[in-house]
């Protein structure tokens, strides 16, 4: 066994690193960069029904220690995602486990994602993402409304034959109430967090500079919030996390796993690093030496003793 | 294939009020880069990468030349880096200019705007040497940003306008193409600079099967994951200006 | 008319800086290193019906680009204050508007501070803190239900002779329901934001940072999470908005009074260099002039003229 | 006074594993300084600054000196700092140490345990040129992290005891007192190291009214007014290690 390996439902992970959703496309060009075989696993970008182009540009500006994007999930559409971009990666990259994020503007339409996505021989896991905040339609508004989210998670997991995780949204009064409404649906567990609501304006143009006006805060400004609500979660409801928001030190990782992360993604890091989750993971065994932890497994058994 | 590279800062000179070139040497010099290519630096105190056109490759010399306005905090930072600085440089990044298909001897128009200019004066060099026939229009807003007129004018027939006419022709860049560079029929355009400029090159050149802009966009990652820099096609779908770009056919793409 | 000067109910400031409350105590230290006659107006730190020693240490953590803080609220209570701490204030700097920053565990714990310290000849303003995370009882409690935030708020108005400001959380799924239930209640105007709770673990101990487990996070990374706030109430409400949430730089201050408010507050940087907003007042015109902002007045005008 | 001096680094020695003695020149060498001031530095990449005891003021050569040891991400990005650097220095911040109220020639005890020493350092040498008779009981955890022991030695009586023994004594710091230094009384004691070292001197010195140590607390501004470094006081009360210490006479506060 592994000193890095960690289990969830549907993924047996060689190592608890895996890229985000919306930070690493399809795995196309990151897998030109190095071999994703050597990824706990991959979240790829969000499928909805429709091919979606999203929002107009620009659509990322800087902030201190972190980014803001509202891309507003811009992908080909679920039967593309399914036609090519999946083979691809599973002729490619064979031992990667894929989780796909799925999102809509309407509950039918992540159910209907879920569907034709959910099996499988497609994908290990889906990622539910309730909490985006960059569109008009669906996304965050599902994720800050306890019984909407229950709703939507119950039928998802109906839909889809594979485990299904809920990626959390970060901008609500309490976390832990969204959750264990959630739970009770019986999601497979728990993805977290999305980004935080931010704005930034241009000095000279007197405007927002997104031309969304808002965007979704993501990067190490981050991570105490994406720890504290991570933390939260854990202590209040029994299913795994999948921790992330502003990891990109292997410090952060154990860090997150400490706070109640089973496994963590990694976001906006591969945007100014592609090559960072293959560096986290060369890097994590010397830090665990560092601290003493022994296996990541033993670092979760640990944390959940205490408690 | 795409490498980050830790470049050394060997040189930073001011060439014009608030432009600065920039010496990097290291592997990346040793790459096979083409020109419109460009890199994604890592600035310190910067969260996001800054994007710049590759100005010049020096293979023999081992380093890299980029050129660079300081209009922001990034670039502002960058002005104050000491030599032996440390740099992680992401490149080469996206596709650069067609030149294979030229045919011999080709007569070329290269049009610039501002520090549009830096792609422009590697291909500049390229072009040179492998035998075409150079015409060069260099736009800039006032005599105290002129930059690079000689390093251009040494392969090819250069002129230079400025917005308001501190140095050489006054008007905007379409008025020197109309004044010196309308008689010509060229094998190829090449261009680069702000988006009026692009934009009346995409128009005048629209019917020209070798007429290319290399377009600009707000990056993050620069390699094609993230989708922040898109463009509309006219058939309603989409380029990357990082990773399908950032040179386009006129036609490709709506500015 | 000075370029930099701003009007607020109760507060007609030379220029729109002031150091943010918890981050100036109650200005006895920086009153050594430069004139506080020359800020807008300072915002004393809170003020409790009993002397209140706060929270057990470590009380501050480190984060990227920000820091946690679980003070909890340490003061030596709002008789002392009164008899002490203002008239330091009053004595050395006549020309400084102080702002006090309210703070209980309870309604009537609020309602008292205000009987006593919201006085004309004691303080230009009040400002409510319904917002802050590092306390059991009280504090973010209040400002995260728009019926408690609104019956607070009508007690507070009642109860003091001086205009009341009242400081928002941002830790709430929607801010404009809280301002808009606060609205009507009558408040001079709001102040925000507080900070965004966060977390940090100690690798060694596996245990949190700070003794209070959780804490504050502000600083520059919570930048563009208070413009997009700031840039919200600015819309759906009224009343002027006095900005604060990782200023370090005075296109920061530019930027957040495009987002809405009409004065803004310095907090953790005043930790990180004493001298900041003295720092701050010099550097603004020029940095104004950059921009061709004639007037901070003018520069709020034109804002509220596009919308 | 405090003040915000930019200071350079001109010196920067690894003198024993990792520990390093950094030299910063500047107008703060110039400022009245009491021993057992400290300062507070920020560090490029750290959001907080940093607080050290001075360990040396140098008036003559214009720099102040700090002795710091690796322990996380600032002090860690301080040893790799070039020299030439310019880092932005608060101080001299907090209370010293009360040595105007010693009668002439007194006799001191002072108490090291690791990097408790910087502070003691200049302690021990303007006691010295006072006149005062000193006898120094120095504590580190290993060989390979003893350093000082010849600058305190050339001072006064000096004695060594690390934890493992793997130099000179072995045990704890208390363990050295009682063997070496329990037989004279002394006029003063002065103590700085880890918690465990200055609760023992607290209580062994309880009854003694010039015994004093000097505190470390998580601190953010370290001039009094966030109250992030609050130590409880024997009445209920509270002071701050930042502005009403470091130095507090060991029953003033409650380690
Ligand atoms: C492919 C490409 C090649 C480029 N080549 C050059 C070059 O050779 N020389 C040169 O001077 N400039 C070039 N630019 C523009 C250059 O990237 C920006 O001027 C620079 O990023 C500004 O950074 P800043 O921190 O100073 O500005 P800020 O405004 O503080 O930057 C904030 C953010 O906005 C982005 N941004 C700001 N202005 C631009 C812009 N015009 N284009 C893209 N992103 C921007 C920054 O990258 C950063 O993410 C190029 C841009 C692209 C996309
Ligand atoms: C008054 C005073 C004088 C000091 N003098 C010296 C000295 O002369 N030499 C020396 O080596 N060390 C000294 N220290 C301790 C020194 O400040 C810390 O070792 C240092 O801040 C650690 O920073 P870091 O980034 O490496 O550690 P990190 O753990 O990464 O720091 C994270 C945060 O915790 C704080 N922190 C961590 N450890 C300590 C600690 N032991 N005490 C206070 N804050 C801490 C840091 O300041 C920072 O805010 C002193 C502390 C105080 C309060
Ligand atoms: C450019 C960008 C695009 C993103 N797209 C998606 C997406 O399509 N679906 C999703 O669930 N999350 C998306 N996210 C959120 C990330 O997956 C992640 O939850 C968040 O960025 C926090 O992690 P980080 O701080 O490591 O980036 C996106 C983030 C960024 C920066
Ligand atoms: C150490 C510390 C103590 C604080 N104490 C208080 C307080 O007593 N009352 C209050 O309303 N806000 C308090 N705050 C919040 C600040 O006033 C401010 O709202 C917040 O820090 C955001 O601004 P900043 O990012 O500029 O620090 C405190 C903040 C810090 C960092
Ligand atoms: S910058 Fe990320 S896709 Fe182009
Ligand atoms: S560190 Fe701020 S009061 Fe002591």
């Amino acid at each position: 066994m592994s000193i890095l390996a960690t289990n969830l439902p549907g993924l047996n992970l060689k190592n608890p690193i895996m890229p985000a959703s919306g930070c690493c496309g399809f795995g196309e060009e990151l897998g030109q960069l190095y071999d994703l075989n050597q990824l706990g696993a991959i979240m790829i970008k969000a499928a909805t029904p429709e091919p979606k182009f999203g929002n107009p540009v620009p659509r990322v500006a800087e902030t201190p220690d972190g980014m803001l994007n509202a891309i507003g999930l811009q992908n080909p559409g679920v039967a593309q995602i399914i036609k090519t971009k999946i083979p691809y990666l599973q002729q490619n990259f064979p031992e990667l486990p894929i989780i796909a994020n799925v999102a809509g503007a309407t509950e039918a339409d992540y159910v209907a994602v879920c569907q034709q996505i959910g099996k499988p021989h497609l994908v290990s896991a889906i990622e539910l993402n309730i909490s985006c905040p960059n569109v008009a339609h669906g996304g965050m508004s599902f994720g800050v409304d306890p019984q909407m989210a229950y709703e939507l998670t119950k039928a998802c997991v109906a839909a889809s034959e594979v485990p299904v995780y809920v990626k959390l949204s970060p901008n609500v009064t309490n976390i832990v109430t969204i959750a264990k409404a959630i739970e009770k649906a019986n999601p497979a567990g728990f993805t977290m967090i999305n980004t935080l609501v931010g704005m930034r304006f241009d000095l000279t143009t007197r405007q927002p500079i997104l031309a969304n006006q808002t965007g979704g805060l993501s990067g190490p400004a981050i991570l105490p919030v994406a720890l504290h609500m991570i933390h939260q979660v854990h202590l209040a409801c029994d299913l795994p996390i999948i921790g992330m928001g502003g990891i990109q030190k292997p410090e952060d990782i154990l860090e997150m796993i400490i706070a109640g992360a089973d496994a963590v993604a990694v976001g906006t890091a591969n945007l100014i690093d592609p090559f960072i989750c293959n560096k986290l993971i060369q890097a994590l065994p010397a830090t665990m030496a560092e601290y003493n932890i022994e296996s990541i497994e033993s670092l979760i058994q640990q944390r959940d003793k205490i408690e | 294939m795409v490498f980050d590279d830790q470049l050394t800062v060997i040189q930073q000179k001011e060439i014009a009020v608030g432009t600065f070139e920039m010496c990097l040497a290291g592997e990346m010099a040793k790459r096979p880069i083409h020109p419109g290519q460009f890199v994604n630096i890592q600035i310190p105190e910067a969260s996001l990468r800054r994007p710049f056109g590759i100005a010049e490759v020096n293979q023999q010399a081992g380093y890299i030349k980029i050129i660079y306005r300081v209009v922001g905090a990034g670039t502002e930072a960058m002005a104050q880096l000491a030599l032996g600085t440390k740099l992680q440089v992401l490149g080469p990044l996206g596709h650069g200019f067609p030149i294979d298909q030229l045919p011999k001897k080709a007569t070329v128009l290269i049009v610039s705007g501002g520090t549009g200019l830096p792609p422009l004066y590697e291909l500049t060099r390229v072009l040179a040497a492998r035998g075409h026939q150079l015409d060069i229009a260099l736009g800039f807003p006032t005599k105290n940003r002129v930059f690079y007129e000689e390093n251009m004018a040494q392969f090819g027939h250069t002129e230079v306008i400025t917005d308001d006419g501190t140095y050489q022709n006054k008007g905007l860049i379409t008025d020197l193409l109309d004044q010196s560079f309308s008689t010509k029929s060229y094998d190829a355009v090449y261009a680069c600079g702000p988006r009026p400029l692009e934009l009346a090159v995409s128009q005048r050149f629209a019917q020209h099967p070798q007429a290319y802009i290399s377009a600009e966009a707000r990056m993050a990652c620069g390699i094609g994951i993230c989708n922040a820099c898109v463009v509309r096609t006219p058939d309603n779908g989409y380029k990357k200006v990082c990773s399908d770009g950032p040179v386009f056919h006129v036609n490709e793409v709506i500015l």
